[in-house]
């Protein structure tokens, strides 16, 4: 089921350095929230504090709280795997594994949760793809390798991936930067889809795909220049492109249309 | 950068014919490993007497320095046997020497203790023929009839006897089995490599040997006197030509080199060893070591510093600088000859 | 369009027209194509060289050099053949092999994905001392502490494990070929251990974090991103350690009872290698004697290159899907 | 979309022990990897420590009679770093342009295929086998003296290989992605390689370099053949019989007095110290040329 | 200065795969040229072939001719680098350096072709970072390395790394996908006071991009699933946008708005 995420005085830093500084907001279920805000402003930073998928990066830490519904997952008791397994995540450049065929690839996630039989993984990989946008152009070489695609499709292959293993919260970083109308459209469609079931966040630089998919959207910038990224603003999609709070909110939306 | 020159380190002054003095360059030489620390020994007081010489001997194994004597790249070669005619290697080495013939200088003497480690038991006695059976995996334990007719009184344990051998081939296996194949009816034919059908353990070098008897118990095997003693490991008086059992040591092993004939010509002084010397209290598992170098033929400055090295390490200061190394020195006999021998070097 | 010194601030530079070929590629291609040549030509030559002296050897045995087991070439009719020396070889480097391999990939995976970052150095450090220790002080090892050691063991494997035949026999002595494997394993570990361990720390980290990403856990994520990708370098690392095992003079020499039979049981005294009995008989070796162990030699080369052919091929066989990150 | 169930899913007991098993076995591999390194050094330490003193690294063993005390290892030291450095310095160059080759340029072509074949071919070569070829060529047909560096070729044939096969490895996981950034700027490929692709591949290069010195710095077998073996110290790698550790390892002891074999743990002493040293600096020299060390 | 290219018959083959096929187009000197089309029709692989950057992809070639003014770029006496060197590129994936500062990263074209002093490399790298506007965001970081970025940060560090060497042509593939409307501004600013001196090329799935920075569009299409890439119709901007001359290229175009 879809889950609210809750997130208190939420730092994160790379070593020495705070990226993103004092975030609190509330991520509602079955919804999609959009992220958006100046390059280099700590959005997929922010994303990757929400599956910790921070620490990963050495020298990356966290401090603050983020809550899946009553549960936190930085507790002490709280395996990054299961967070991970819950909350999925799409990246902001592709990253097929190299060795896999494009099947393996989608199917990768779901040979960890347990045995599927050969026709039910068939089933998800196909319908994932389809999800996707990208069956019909790779349904003919599904074992070759998934390094052959060209960017756009690498991308999509990476979506498909993430929601074939149907996590509770996808997080989806620029999922369309590298894609053509149709199969953003497609995309988009894809997320409309998926809010039915699913928490879905997104951080993308497109003001109209912000505008078009999200319900809610969360404005971030930084302070300054070598300050940490902070939270401007978080509200209800049509509130924030329409009447804004904040001045800064303002400027970045009306500055220019992606 | 100190290359031990100076007094502190260098042994007294050797004798006269060591302190020919004022000799310089360098010789160098290869071949058996038995004669190493005699080597070593020798090249300390003459290198002491003559600090402008450097003589290197490289200890890597008879064969291999007679290998390289043949190839010209050493001056003399130390072999535990001499120049076998039946592999055609004094023709190689006469052609070595381009203008003289290759000579064998019988140098020292090394005894080969038959070594074990039987708790419990001092004073094994062991005739040929039972030593024999040992080795070839006939006698596998250590109370086993041939033994015990050997050594009446000795409480003899049940346990499997361990026979270790020299894995790598050797000079001292050539001359043990050379002495089994005299005096009992060894099977195999004598060679430097341990015959394969005789089973036993290998052991690499003599060290390699006196440390797999020294840690394995109920073991018996073969080395030269200077391991044996080195670690400590009890010898067997083993039975001559006449049935007496004689203990290992320098003097009863010399009687055997005395019994020995020459049968080489001229100033080639190699030796027949007779392993079943009746001579009384001669311990008959001997190992003869030679130089083998040119009569004539070496160049200039190889000739000089060969004839001096040789001509002290068959002096009386050399020999007796050999005492307590596990040697036995070369009866005097032998020793007027070699040093004729090594007179005519030219 | 004439050729024009650029202009560096502002405005656009002017360049040649002409594609022509740059100058430093010629020389630089010439050099590394050079370096191999000559490194083909070395090897050729010691290849060359090896035949040459062979060959003379080869002619004087009077027994079938592939087929006879024992060793007497400085014999007055040299007989000598291959068999016993090359199955001793190929058994002793493979359960070396196969002893190091999977510690090896252990090691290098603690060092680049368990210990802790600082610490992973350090520790990869230590292991590089396995390989900083020389072999003869192996084989020291080998003969003062591991022989005896291994008697007790080796006992235990033959009372309980017997029917396993690489553990039967009824002779068990510490001078074993089990004993000459693990020491060569040991020294192959740090071979193994190291290059994939640079291998995996190569490994890309976007794939990396795809893994973690959907749910995987550490050793989830080492299978699907981290081995994939480190396997053809594993697999030449394997090949160099072989190699080395198969090569090993002294340590095995020492070890190896140096026998001249074949058997499969490990725990006896049984056991010898080419490269051991290289050792063992070089400082005796007539002409001939030489000439033997020289063609001893040549069948080790023959054994790698199969060897490694077959290793080469496994590499090959997902070229497709080789780590084109 | 079925039963979709609620709260974080804990992984299934089966995964989450899988990993932990393996973690165990990750880690108990490098425990079971440094039990024999503790146990060969404890044995190497507790023999060695008797004779490493400032005689043992000073003095040579000219004039040290068979049953005499003290004596040292300097010539062989100062043998074994000149060996050393000279097979560096001849191997290293033609294993690391030879990769590049077969990396870069060679794109599996007939000449990259022999290379290949015979680098393999040669991992396995028995180190006597280069100490005989150098013996016959340098030694014997050029009429060459002994000389450490006639060693130092032999181990350098020892070393190509090793450096041929790891560094082609590592500079086969250098991304492609570099070396089209690279030549997307108009850089020559030969400057990409040098530049882009060898600084990237820096790291593991040179822990396969250190392999390789690590392994003929211990090598005996082809030493004998062309350095032959003394007791002086000679200082001129390019005439005359020079000495090695590991020959003067094997030597000590394989004697029958105990002072020799003390000096032979001594001598093994000191050439894991050295390699050990060596092995530091290089990786002191990788890692300060690492972007890591600079970045962050 | 800035050439003319042009493009005859041309067919790009990964392997025995053909991905384009039988392009005929001249590009205009000192204009704009933007290519648009469904991902995976051979944008990117055509843009390639342009400067023989498809070449280095394993088991890839090229068939046909591309000339730049009067010479043949896959003539026999042709050195591929200086050819690259005349036209530059930047990557669909941001690929800086790993192992380089940012400094180095954006010299590397420079260092690695030429002696400059320092003071002249410094004055460079800050007008290229300037032009990338990423030098405010760097500058008092230039030694750090360039992997510790963002992912719109990166991609800017390499527009930068590309105009630093100033070629005559500048191929750029989606070089504002991973971009703030901020930044996106900023570089199509970059491109209209570029083409002045230079000749542009621009892969874009952003319309409104193509028609506010482009003077002309090329259309590609993919002649169905498998098929190799073709070039639809190739116009002036505002014919293609307001009048394509293909009811393929309509449909695109009309499709939706990405
Ligand atoms: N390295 C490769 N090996 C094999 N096939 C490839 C490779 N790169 C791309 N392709 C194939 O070539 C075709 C064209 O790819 P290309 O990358 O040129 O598309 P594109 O138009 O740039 O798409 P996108 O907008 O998604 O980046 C695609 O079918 C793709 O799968
Ligand atoms: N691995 C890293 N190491 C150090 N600093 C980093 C690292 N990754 C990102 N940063 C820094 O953290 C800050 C936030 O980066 P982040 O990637 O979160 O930005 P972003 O909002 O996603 O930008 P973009 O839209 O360009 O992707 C930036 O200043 C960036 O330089
Ligand atoms: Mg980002
Ligand atoms: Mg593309
Ligand atoms: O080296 P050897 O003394 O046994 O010939």
């Amino acid at each position: 089921m879809a889950k609210q995420i809750e997130v208190s005085e939420l730092d994160a830093y790379y070593g020495a350095h705070k990226a993103i500084e004092d975030i609190t907001m509330t991520i509602e279920p079955r919804t999609v929230t959009a992220f958006i805000g100046p390059s280099g402003c700590g959005k997929s930073t922010f994303l990757r504090t929400l599956n910790r998928m921070h620490e990963v990066v050495p020298g990356a830490r966290v401090e603050g709280k983020v809550r899946l519904e009553d549960q936190d997952l930085y507790g002490p008791d709280v395996d990054p795997v299961s967070v991970r397994r819950t909350i999925g995540m799409v990246f902001q450049r592709p990253n097929p594994f190299p060795t896999m065929s494009i099947y393996d690839n989608v199917a990768a996630g779901l040979r960890l949760n347990g045995r599927f039989s050969r026709s039910e993984l068939d089933g998800i990989v196909e319908s994932s793809l389809k999800g996707a946008n990208l069956w019909n152009e790779v349904k003919d070489r599904l074992n070759k390798p998934g390094s052959g695609l060209s960017g756009g499709q690498q991308q999509r292959l990476c979506i498909a991936r993430a929601i074939a293993v149907r996590p509770q919260v996808l997080l989806m970083d620029e999922p369309c930067s590298a894609l053509d109308p149709i199969s953003t459209l497609a995309i988009e469609d894809l997320i409309s889809s998926l809010k039915q079931d699913y928490t879905i966040v997104i951080v993308t630089h497109n003001m109209q795909q912000a505008a078009r998919v999200s319900d809610k959207t969360a404005f971030f910038n930084l302070a300054g220049q070598g300050q940490p990224g902070k939270l401007i603003e978080m509200d209800d999609t049509s509130k924030i492109f329409t009447n804004p709070g904040e001045k800064a909110t303002e400027d970045y939306i009306t500055g220019r249309f992606g | 950068t100190d290359n031990n020159t100076d007094a502190d380190s260098g042994a007294p002054a050797a004798g006269s014919s060591a302190a020919a003095g004022g000799l310089s360059g360098t010789i160098n030489a290869a071949g058996s490993s038995a004669q190493g620390p005699a080597i070593e020994e020798w090249k300390k007081s003459f290198q002491s007497a003559n600090p402008g010489v450097s003589l290197n001997y490289q200890p890597s194994g008879s064969g291999a320095g007679v290998q390289a004597f043949v190839q010209g790249t050493v001056a003399f070669a130390g072999s535990d046997s001499a120049l076998k005619d039946d592999k055609g290697e004094p023709a190689q080495a006469d052609a070595r020497c381009k203008t003289g013939k290759a000579i064998n200088l019988p140098m020292v003497t090394g005894p080969v203790a038959v070594v074990y480690n039987l708790p419990g038991v001092d004073g094994l006695q062991l005739s040929p023929k039972t030593i024999a059976g040992i080795f070839n995996s006939q006698i596998t334990k250590w109370d086993d009839p041939a033994i015990k007719a050997d050594n009446p009184d000795a409480k003899l344990p049940s346990t499997a006897i361990q026979a270790f051998h020299r894995s790598d081939e050797s000079g001292t296996s050539d001359n043990f089995t050379k002495f089994l194949k005299t005096t009992a009816d060894w099977p195999y034919e004598p060679a430097k490599a341990w015959p394969a059908e005789a089973k036993g353990q290998g052991s690499k070098g003599s060290d390699g040997v006196a440390s797999s008897v020294k840690s394995t118990e109920a073991s018996i095997s073969y080395v030269d006197l200077a391991y044996a003693e080195n670690s400590q490991l009890q010898k067997a008086k083993v039975a001559n030509g006449s049935g007496e059992f004689v203990e290992l040591t320098p003097e009863s092993a010399a009687k055997t080199v005395e019994s020995a004939e020459i049968v080489g010509t001229g100033n080639d002084l190699k030796l027949s060893i007779d392993y079943a010397t009746k001579a009384a209290g001669a311990y008959p598992i001997v190992l003869v070591t030679y130089e083998i170098t040119c009569e004539k033929g070496l160049s200039a400055e190889d000739t000089k510093l060969v004839k001096s090295f040789l001509t002290y390490t068959a002096s009386d200061e050399g020999q007796q600088a050999l005492t307590g190394l596990g040697y036995a020195p070369l009866p005097a006999s032998l020793l007027t000859k070699v040093r004729t021998a090594v007179e005519a070097i030219s | 369009m004439v050729t024009t010194s650029p202009t560096r601030e502002g405005g656009p530079a002017v360049r040649r027209s002409a594609f022509r070929r740059s100058r430093g590629d010629v020389p630089f291609r010439f050099a590394s194509t050079g370096a191999g040549v000559v490194l083909l030509a070395i090897m050729a030559a010691v290849g060359v060289f090896l035949v040459v002296k062979a060959i003379p050897a080869l002619q004087a045995n009077t027994a079938n050099f592939l087929t006879e087991k024992i060793w007497t070439p400085n014999a007055v009719e040299p007989q000598f053949g291959i068999a016993s020396l090359a199955f001793g070889t190929v058994l002793s480097s493979f359960l070396a092999l196969i002893i190091a391999t999977p510690v090896a990939i252990g090691v290098a995976l603690f060092i680049s994905h368990y210990a802790p970052r600082r610490l992973a150095a350090v520790l990869g450090y230590v292991v590089d001392l396995l390989a900083a220790v020389p072999s003869v002080v192996y084989g020291l090892w080998g003969v003062t502490f591991l022989v005896p050691f291994m008697r007790g063991p080796s006992e235990f494997l033959n009372t309980y494990f017997a029917w396993i035949p690489l553990f039967g026999g009824d002779q068990v002595v510490g001078k074993s070929m089990l004993t000459a494997s693990i020491v060569l394993a040991i020294m192959i570990l740090p071979i193994i251990a190291a290059i994939s361990r640079e291998v995996f720390l190569q490994a890309p980290k976007m794939q990396e974090e795809a893994a973690l990403a959907l749910g995987a856990t550490r050793w989830e994520m080492i299978r699907m991103s981290v081995l994939p990708f480190g396997r053809p370098g594993i697999i030449s690392a394997a090949m160099l350690g072989l190699g080395r095992a198969m090569g090993e003079t002294i340590a095995v020499a020492l070890i190896l009872p140096a026998t001249f039979g074949i058997s499969f049981q490990i725990l006896g005294p049984n056991g010898n290698s080419i490269a051991a009995n290289i050792a063992n008989g070089f400082g005796e070796a007539t002409a001939i004697g030489r000439g033997a162990l020289i063609a001893s030699g040549l069948v080790l080369f023959v054994i790698t290159l199969v060897v490694n052919m077959g290793a080469r091929m496994i590499i090959a066989r997902r070229k497709e899907f080789a780590r084109a990150a | 979309m079925t039963t979709v169930q609620t709260g974080i899913q804990p992984i299934s007991t089966s995964r989450r022990v899988k990993d932990r098993v393996v973690q165990a076995l990750v880690y108990l591999a490098f425990a079971i990897a440094v039990v024999p390194l503790l146990s060969v050094l404890w044995l190497v330490v507790k023999n060695g420590l008797a004779r490493f003193d400032l005689e043992f690294l000073t003095h040579s063993m000219r004039n040290i009679g068979a049953r005499d005390a003290g004596g040292g290892a300097y010539h062989a030291i100062i043998g074994t770093l000149e060996q050393v450095l000279f097979a560096s310095l001849i191997a290293v160059p033609i294993g690391l342009l030879t990769a590049v080759y077969l990396v870069e340029y060679g794109s599996g072509g007939r000449l990259s295929r022999w290379i290949s074949f015979f680098v393999d071919v040669m991992t396995g070569v028995p180190s006597v086998v280069s100490g005989l070829f150098v013996l016959a060529f340098w030694v014997l047909a050029l009429g060459m003296p002994f000389s450490g560096f006639a060693g130092a070729m032999a181990l350098s044939i020892l070393m190509m290989p090793v450096v041929v096969r790891s560094a082609e490895e590592m500079l086969r996981l250098v991304p492609n992605d570099l070396r089209e950034a690279s030549y997307a700027l108009g850089v020559p490929k030969w400057r990409t390689i040098v530049k882009v692709v060898l600084p990237t591949a820096f790291t593991g290069i040179v822990t396969g370099v250190m392999l390789a010195v690590a392994r003929v710095a211990g090598e005996t077998a082809p030493l004998l053949l062309t350095v032959f073996f003394t007791d002086s110290i000679n200082n001129n790698p390019f005439n005359g019989p020079q000495m090695g550790l590991p020959l003067y390892v094997f030597d000590q002891a394989g004697r029958p007095t105990d002072t020799a074999i003390d000096r032979a743990w001594t001598g093994a002493l000191t050439l894991i110290l050295i390699v050990m040293l060596l092995n530091l600096v290089a990786r002191l020299i990788a890692w300060w040329r690492s972007p890591a060390k600079r970045g962050s």
